[in-house]
Order: C-alpha cells, then structure tokens, then sequence
C-alpha cells in the first residue's frame, strides 16, 4: 500500500503528468494556450512511430514464438467481450439511450494509444521490462469492440437507429491512421532489428519522454475543452462508469494475462489497454455508423474522465497489481 | 462579360462523411466542387472548435457551383447523405463565367 | 426538395474580436454559425498574409444562416461588434434545407 | 440597419496564380478582397486535395465584395488571368453594411 | 570596447543570427520560403516549454529566495513604468496621435521572450550562468505596461476612442499562451527539478540551439514581410525611436538590476526584457483595446525595428556593459 | 554484380525506404493515414536546413578552390542539356503533345532534393565522404532546365500555347524557398564552420535520419495518392521513360562527374543529381508558365515512377557503378 501511494506519487509528479495537468488547468481556465492542430497530429505520428518501431525491434531481438499469436488472440477476445460488460454497466448505472450505450460501449472495448504509450514510460523509467509484441496488440484490439457495439445496437435500439455499417466504412476503420502507422513501423522495426535502430535511435529514444511531454499537454488543452463545453451533459453515474470502467476492464486484462503468462510488463501493458478508451478511430467511425448517438456523451467520457483517470491514478496502481501478483 | 445563371449550394458537414458525400454527388452528376476547412462552429448540438479535437473530427464545407436544372438531383443526393448527421445545406443564385464548365 | 427562404451572412472580423462577434451573435439570438480560416486580404488598412503575422493575428470569415426575420437582430448586434474594427459583412438571400434548424 | 447593393466575387484558381490575380484586381480598381484556403477539390481537370501535394501547389479561393458599377473591370481583369487556367468564378448579388469601404 | 566589436563580431556571425539574416534577405527580395504558421507555433511552444522548465529546474537547485520576489517586483515596476518613458520619447521624436503612441508604448513596456530567449542562449554559450528565475521575471512582465498604456490613452486620446476594457479583455491577457506556458512549465520545472530535468534533458537542451536557429528564420521572414508591407509607414523619427527606446529600456533595467543585486547573467537578461518591445501579447490585446491604434506601427516599429536591434548589437552590448559594470 | 545485389539489398531493407514503401502501400491501400501539409513542410525545411548547413561547414572546413565553380558549371550544363535528351525521348517513347513533352522534360534537366539527401545519407551510412560543395550544385541545377524546355515549347507547340514567362515568374524561381534555403544555410555553414557545427550539432546530425524516415513516409504518401489519382494517365511509353530517362540521365551525371575528377561520393552525387525530376519547384513554374501543360502527366512521372525507382534501385545502382569505375 506505501509502495502503490509512493508510486502513484512518483508517477503524478513526472514531468509528463504535470505537462497533462497544465493543459488541463489551461483549458479550464479558459486561456487560449493551443498547440496547433498539424503540430499534435505530427507529434502522435513520431510517437506512433517510435513506439512501434521500438516493439518491432524488441521482437526481432527475441525471436517470434507463439506467445505472440497467443497474446493478439487474447486482446481481440478482450476487444470483443469488453463492450458488453460496457454496455451492462451503463445501462445500470446511467439514463443513456441504447444507442448511446452502445456508441460508448465501443469505445472502452477499444483502446487508446496514449495511454499506453505513457505506460511504457512509465515502465521504461523503473526499468521494467515488456514484451516488444504488446504495440501489435494495441493494434489489434482497435476495431473489433466496433463490432460488439454495432450487434448491441442492432439488438437494443429502436427502428430507424440502426448502424449504417458499410464495406467502406470497414475499410476506414480497419486502414485507419494509427493501425497502419503502428503495424507498419513494427514491422519496419522487425525487418531492420538493431542495424536500424542504430540509425534512427537519437531520433526515437532520446527525446522520445520530451515529445510525448508537449503531447500531454495538448491532449490535457482538448481533454479540458471537451470538459468545458459538455458541462450538465454527463451525469454522476456517468462520470463514475468513466472511473468504474477503467478498473473493471484493468480486472479483465489482469486475468487475461495471467492467462497468457506475461511478464510484469507485459501485464501493465494488458491491463492498462483493456482500462483505457479510445477517443480518435471509435468516435469517427461512430459518427458515420451511428450518427444518433450523441458525440459529447462517448467523447466527454473517454476523453474528460476515463483517459485522465488512467494517467493519473490507473497506471500506478496497475503496475502495483502487477507487480504485487507477480511477485516482482 | 457574358455570365450564365448557376446554382451555388454550400453545404456544411461533419468531416468523416466527406468522402461519402462526394461520391453521391458525382452520382448524381455534379461535375465539380471545392472543399473549404472550418475552423468551428455552433448548432443545436452545441459548439466546437478544432482546437477541442482529436483525430479526424470537425467539419468540412463543400462548396458547388451547377447549372439551375441539375439542382434537384444534386440536393436529393446530398440529402440522403446528410439526413441523419449534424450539418446544413444553403443555396444562392448566382452567375457563372465559363458555362461550358458546369 | 423542399427549401426555405433564408438569409446568408459573412463577416470577416479580425481574429481577436472572434469570441466577442460570436457571444454578441448568440444573444442576439443567432441559432448556429460557422467559422472558416483566413489566409490573407487586403483593404483600406492595407494587404496582410498570415504569412506576415506571429502569435493570434489574422481574420476569421463567420458564416451565419439565418431565418429572414432576424436577420435585424443578428446585423444590430454583428455592428456592434465590428464598428470600430477592420472588416466586412456582407448578406446574401438563399435557400436552406430543414428550415426547422433555424 | 442600413445596407447597400454589391456584387460577390468568389473565384477558385490555382495557387501559383494567386499574387497575379490580387495584382491584376488591384489594377482593375477594386478596393479589397479575401483569401480563403482551400483543402481539395474536383473538376474536369480531376480530383484532387491538400494531402496529395507537395510545394505551392492546391488551389485557394479569392472572395471581392465590389460595388456593382465596378463588376465589369473586374471580370475582365479576372478573366485574363484565369483564362487559361483550371479554377471558377461565381458571382452572387449580397448586400453590404458600410458602403464607403467599397 | 575592442571586446563590445568582438563579442559583437561574434554573436553577428553564430547560426542563430545568421539564420535570421536569412529570413530577412528572404522576405526583402521577395521569396515565397516561409514556414508554416502551425510549426512556427510548434517551435514556439517548445521554446517557451524548454526555457520555462530549465528556469524552474535552475530555482529548484539554488533553493527559493527573497530575491525572486524582489526581481518579480522589479520587473513589474519596469513594465508600468517604461511605457511613460516610451509615450514621451514618442510625442517628441515622431507625429503619431496619442493613440497610436500609447499603443506603441504598451509594446514597450513589456517583453519579447524570443529576444529573451537568445540573451539566454548567448549567455550560455559563453559560460555565464544567471538566475533561474528570470524567466519568471519575463512572465510577470508581460502585462502591467498594457495598464500604463490604457491611462495614459484615457488622458490624453479624442473621445470615441477610448479604451474597451473588460473583464474578459484582462483574462485574455493575463491567461495568454505564453505566460501560463511559460509560468506552467516553470513550475513543473520546479517541482520535478533534476529528476524531471534528466528525463527530458535530450529533447529540451541539446537541440535547443538548434531550434532556435529555424525559429530565428521565420522570425526574419516575418520581420521582412511587416517591413516591406509598412514602407512609407514609419517615418524617421518613428525608426530611431525603435532604436534609441531599447537602449533607454536596457540602462532603466540596468539600473534596476544593480538595486536587485543580480549576478551578470542576470543582469543581462533585466537589461534584455527591458530593452525589448512586445510583438505577440500586447498587440492582440491593443486590437480589442484600441482598436483605432494602427497595427502597422506598432508591429512595424517592434518586430521590424527593435527586434533585430536588440538581436544584432543589443545584445552583445549589454553583455559588454554587464561584465564592465560587475567587473566580471 | 553480387556487390550490386547485397548493396541494394541493404538500401531497401533500410528504414529510410521502409518508411517509403509503407507511405505508398497506406495510400495504394487508401488508409486515410496523413502527414499534416505544415509538418511535412516543417520536416523538408529541416532537412534542406542540415544538409546545406553541413554541405558549409565541409567546404569551410576544406577550403574554397576551383573545383567548386567548375563543379557549379557543370552543374548547370547538365540542367540545361537534359531537357533536350528528355524531350527526344518523350517524343520517341510515348504520344504526349509537344507542350507535354517540354513541361515534363523541364522536370528531368531539374532535380529533386530529396532524392539527393537520400543518396547522402546512403553515402553516410556506408562510410563514403562526398565533397560538401555538391549541396551548392543541387540548388544550382533547379532552375536551367526551364529555359530549355521553354525554348522548346517556343519552337515545337501550336502557337497560342506560347509560354508565358516574365520576370516575375523569374523571380519566383531562382529565389524558391528551397533554393534560399539551400543556399543560405550552406553560406551560414560555410561562415560558422565548426564553431557553428558544435552549436547545434544535436539538431541537425544526430535525428537527421529519423526525420527523414518521417519525410519519406510522407513522401510515400504523396507519390501513391498521386499514382492513384492518375490511373490510366500515364502510357506504358510514359512509365517506361520515367525508369529510362534516370538511368540515362545517370550516365550523363557519370561522364560529366569523370571530368570534373570528382571523389566516389562526388560521382554517385552528381549521377544522381542528374538522375532525379524535379516535383516542387518545376511544377510550380510550370502551372504559370505553361498552363496549358497537363500536371497529372509529369507529377505522376515524376513522383510517382521516377522518384521510387531513384530512392530503392537507382541509387545503390549509382554507388555500385562510381565505386566499380573509380576503383575504390
Ligand atoms: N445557422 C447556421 N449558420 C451557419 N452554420 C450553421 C448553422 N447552424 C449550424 N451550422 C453549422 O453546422 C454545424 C452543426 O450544426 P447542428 O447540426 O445544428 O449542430 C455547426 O457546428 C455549424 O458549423
Ligand atoms: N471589398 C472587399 N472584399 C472582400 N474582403 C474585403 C474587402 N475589403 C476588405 N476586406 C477584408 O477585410 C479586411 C480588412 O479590411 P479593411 O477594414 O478595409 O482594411 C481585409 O484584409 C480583407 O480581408
Ligand atoms: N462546379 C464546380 N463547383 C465548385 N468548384 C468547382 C467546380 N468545378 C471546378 N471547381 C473547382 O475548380 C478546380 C478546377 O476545376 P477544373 O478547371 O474544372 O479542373 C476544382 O478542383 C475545384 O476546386
Ligand atoms: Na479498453
Ligand atoms: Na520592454
Ligand atoms: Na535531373
């Protein structure tokens, strides 16, 4: 219990927390502090970038085994079952529309790659060690919760709701930015191992902390903003399922990488992709195939409480779990 | 100069369904458009602006010059796109140079 | 398709005075605008670029639709705002669809 | 409020050809005009956008509020600049506030 | 004196004042070079982000004193007071109306942080450390000259031109995005101290100079352009202002910086703030406050004029006449 | 032969070209993955910025001789002559209309940057020294070439397509931003030399591979959206020539290189130089001076044939050749 206060201590005053925090107080205060938009989207390119080919060199450098099927396997199953327990858990706790449950609902099955990105540095800085494999699963459990929210739907909302789910839209979903840049800078970081990290190391490595420390602050600038503009819009039960979903979700990647038999890093990793929420490849595509359900709702709480929650206070305690049930 | 009578619709629309709202209207025979970005807005489902987003969001508005006769095809194909998503859709009589573009 | 009559206002504003031209609109009783980048112009104060501009310079072009009979309201509280500041507003008869988000 | 009869200019034209279209306008006498960006596009020169170029290249649009006597000029001086180049012009009848600025 | 040409030889001839040098050779003759506006911002931002934090890091490792407060005091008398002298200097060297010459007086009164930013690293180049603090100094002197010059437009402009203050007006300026930056990253800088400092280091010190070079760039480009596009604007006596204000600037911040008791570092960087003119902060604030103060001049005047004066002999001046006055 | 083979084979498994074979299989595959307009112009000043600073500080550091003009002049020769070459070819090869064939001859006498970077970075990781004036010769060749290909849309095309050059088209250019900047940093290079270099070294060598993997992978994006937008514009004549004409144009760079008595670096450099099509600054020009010319045609030639086979077969091709005849 010291160890988790001490820890999560730790964690709240890095530089990358405290960065987040400043966005967020800026947001709220109504400056007009910006970071442009091109300016963000190329810092979560370079991260995106790094990170994948951070794993793929890691993977190249262990060799491939059946771990790897087994762990992608076990976040799909993850991103299929999550937004049921999502669903259930709003539908008790909220007044939210089916539709809107179920809009959110994929959200949570799916992941967000922020967060997991800071939980890397987080591990990275107490020398915590992952498999390289676990940015594949972040890649893999992006869309199939889309696919769970849809037949809730399907099965929940009233006539004339339904999904307008289209070979098109799966295509865009499946092809979507992140997935590919991710993948495709695995696989490069695979193909080309250490030779290439040698040659691009002081751009990935070195100022890797330092970049995701100016991307944390425009993530806490949108995250305030939303918050701002969707006051009255979520109500206390909301609010709690954005705190309550995290851990359950944390609960279910626990189990699942027990399952698989993953290393202390590798459990942090699972648990917090299971905890955290996506808020860029769900929400477009459910503005397209569900454009009933009310974007403040799933956005407001991705984004404004459970992306927070996890940065904050989720990611410390996930790795007190760990490292507690591990025994390391 | 000599001028011809056209349509200009401008229609105001979330940025994902950019793509699909293009293709109806190429169905439906539009030979040409432009594509202006919006830095933000307010409606009935509130205000935003490209600074509160991530990702692929905001809006987009679609800017297209026709002839007066190809209109109602042009709005039937763009309504059918937009019906169920936030957004609006204006049109303005004007003249054109170059008729033989439209 | 069934269309409303209506009315379409421009007012290019300098950047600053954004949120005070689009407070002025909604208690003016404005139900929706659309804000659009701008990338240079000229006038009386002379040519700019935002090329030529550091920090929240620059103009902004506010596009509002809005029923026939407000339009008084909406130019009052517009004026208002821009009387003492660089910039134009012009107004446009047009069509819109779904009248009633207006 | 009062308000005055203009013409709306919007012409489309390529990029490159934006300085020597806003000279040719000054030359033709008109008294301002605005630059909006422009993120892509279709006509019979094909599809293209933003994110499919490398350079100056793309298309910007060029807004001129003018006072209808002066239309004629500045068609003309449009037209010679434009003419054998891809891009639109369109003209709208608005009305404007604060006549004296035109 | 032969030292004052040398220093000056020096500074004139590194990469950041050469790169500015270009921009403006760039915009004179009319080159299309520019830099996106977006990763103009971008490069501000890290600026602002990496100087505020290294301040706060450099507070955190001498330990707070009474003299933060007393430089922060300072600082802020110098920003009310300097716009008086600037109005005087400006009803008796130049035509301009009393609106136009408050409004050019609230630019100098408060600060340039990109001109702060090159005093610094000019004196890091050369081994002279200074207090930490001063970059919260460079903050708090942002806005108080905005006040000075609404007193002084209230007494002496045409009525129907008063100023337009509000409440909102204020929390503009006081919450603008490069004081909470830079105040924000200032405490972060603080609270994590070395710690946070060595997680970051490798993105914010060593390819500071760097950045600074490209920055300097498009601040030549855009300093060319307001010049080519205010010929005829400024009349002579308008220029010599722009060049004879800051050096009455920097000896009002020598002085204040020997009653302070700063080491030389420090008093270069009081003589550097004083010298330099506002060119982001206060004239957005001028075009809502004073609407009929003509943005030409006081933009012209301070990002065309004082800017590269103060980039190109201030400040090796004021170095030289630190290190004569301390003896250092 | 089996030297050949290995180097290419080293060249496209490096990140660099990894990185461009995923921007090209994201846009083929239409995954809406984009690289922001203002940060890919951010990351090309960047690189235009270190590669003529470095080229500076090489000629500073070995000193000015008359290698260098000589080098310049044929340089320029080369630009001027291709077009000739480009145009024959053209007409023999494919069906496109004399103005066409002039506009995308234009593009070939012309160079592409980044091609270029890409050869000196191949050069830098196998441990090749190239002369560092070549960075001047690359901004000298950019512009020759459309006067020849003006000249020959002024004696081959129906009358009423004449050109429409003037002097302000000349203006616009011989002062492109990439020429300004090219030549620029290379004279601040130049006049800082080392001193300069270990300013800000950290900026511009150590991430300058990385950044261009970003810059490629954006480069990749572009060349396949081009390529899709361009289906059934380009004849099997056309593409042909765009594979042809840089081997020829290699050959041309090779003889001229052998006279001049260039270093193996100087020789694959300038067979490069001559092998690479402009896609910035020729279509540019070409769009006001020949609007009549059709740019899918030489956009697609030129980016989207030219330039892959160039960055993943010709130049490990040009490094074996220039290291098989100058025997080192
Ligand atoms: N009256 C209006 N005039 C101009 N733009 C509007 C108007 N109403 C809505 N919009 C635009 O359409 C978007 C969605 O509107 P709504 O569907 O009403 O939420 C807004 O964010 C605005 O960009
Ligand atoms: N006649 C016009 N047509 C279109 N835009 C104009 C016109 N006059 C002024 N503007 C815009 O309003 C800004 C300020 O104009 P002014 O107040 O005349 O200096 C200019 O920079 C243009 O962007
Ligand atoms: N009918 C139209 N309505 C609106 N914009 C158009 C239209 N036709 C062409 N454009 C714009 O003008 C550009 C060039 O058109 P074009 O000369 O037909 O290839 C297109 O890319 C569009 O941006
Ligand atoms: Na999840
Ligand atoms: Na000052
Ligand atoms: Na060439």
């Amino acid at each position: 219990m010291q160890d988790i206060l001490t820890l999560a201590g730790e964690n709240l005053l890095s530089p990358m927390i405290l960065c987040f925090a400043l966005g967020l107080f800026a947001a709220l205060a109504r400056s007009e502090l910006t970071v442009p938009e091109a300016a963000a989207k190329a810092l979560s390119i370079y991260l995106l970038f790094a990170i994948g080919f951070k794993g793929g060199v890691a993977v190249a450098d262990h060799g491939v085994d059946a771990s790897l099927i087994s762990a992608l396997i076990g976040g799909i199953i993850l991103s299929f079952g999550l937004p049921f327990v999502a669903f259930a858990l709003l539908r008790g706790m909220t007044r939210l529309s089916a539709t809107d449950a179920a809009a959110t609902a994929a959200h949570y099955g799916s992941i967000s790659i922020v967060t997991f990105v800071t939980a890397t540095s987080v591990l990275a800085s107490r020398g915590i060690v992952a498999e390289g494999y676990m940015v594949a699963v972040a890649a893999a459990m992006e869309a199939p919760a889309i696919i769970s929210a849809l037949w809730l739907v399907s099965r929940n909302a009233p006539t004339g709701q339904g999904s307008r789910m289209d070979a098109e839209l799966w295509r865009e979903i499946l092809l979507n930015g992140s997935i590919v840049l991710l993948v495709g800078s695995f696989v490069i970081g695979f193909i080309t191992g250490n030779d290439g990290m040698a040659r691009i190391e002081s751009f990935i490595v070195s100022p890797f902390q330092g970049v995701l420390c100016l991307f944390l602050l425009d993530m806490g600038l949108v995250a305030g903003r939303g918050l701002r503009g969707a006051r009255g819009i979520l109500s206390m039960g909301a609010v709690a399922f954005g705190m309550v979903m995290p851990l359950v979700g944390a609960a279910c990647g626990l189990a699942m990488a027990m399952v698989l038999g993953l290393s202390v890093g590798g459990v942090v990793l699972m648990m917090t992709l299971a905890a955290s929420a996506s808020y860029i490849a769900v929400p477009a595509a459910m503005r397209v195939a569900l454009p009933e359900a009310n974007p403040s709702v799933y956005l407001t709480l991705s984004l404004g409480v459970t992306f927070p929650f996890n940065l904050t206070l989720g990611i410390p305690a996930y790795v007190a779990v760990a490292q507690a049930l591990t025994g390391a | 100069m000599q001028t011809h009578k056209a349509k200009r619709v401008e229609i105001i629309i979330e940025a994902p369904m950019e793509g699909r709202l293009t293709d109806a209207l190429k169905k439906a025979g539009v030979t040409g458009f432009t594509i202006l970005p919006v830095l933000g807005g307010s409606g009935r489902s509130g205000h935003w602006t490209r600074e509160g987003q991530v990702g692929r969001a905001g809006m987009v508005a679609v800017i297209c010059l026709i002839r007066p006769d190809r209109m109602d095809a042009l709005l039937q194909a763009a309504f059918t796109v937009v019906e169920r998503h936030i957004g609006v859709v204006s049109i303005t009589d004007c003249e054109v140079l170059r008729a033989e573009r439209f």
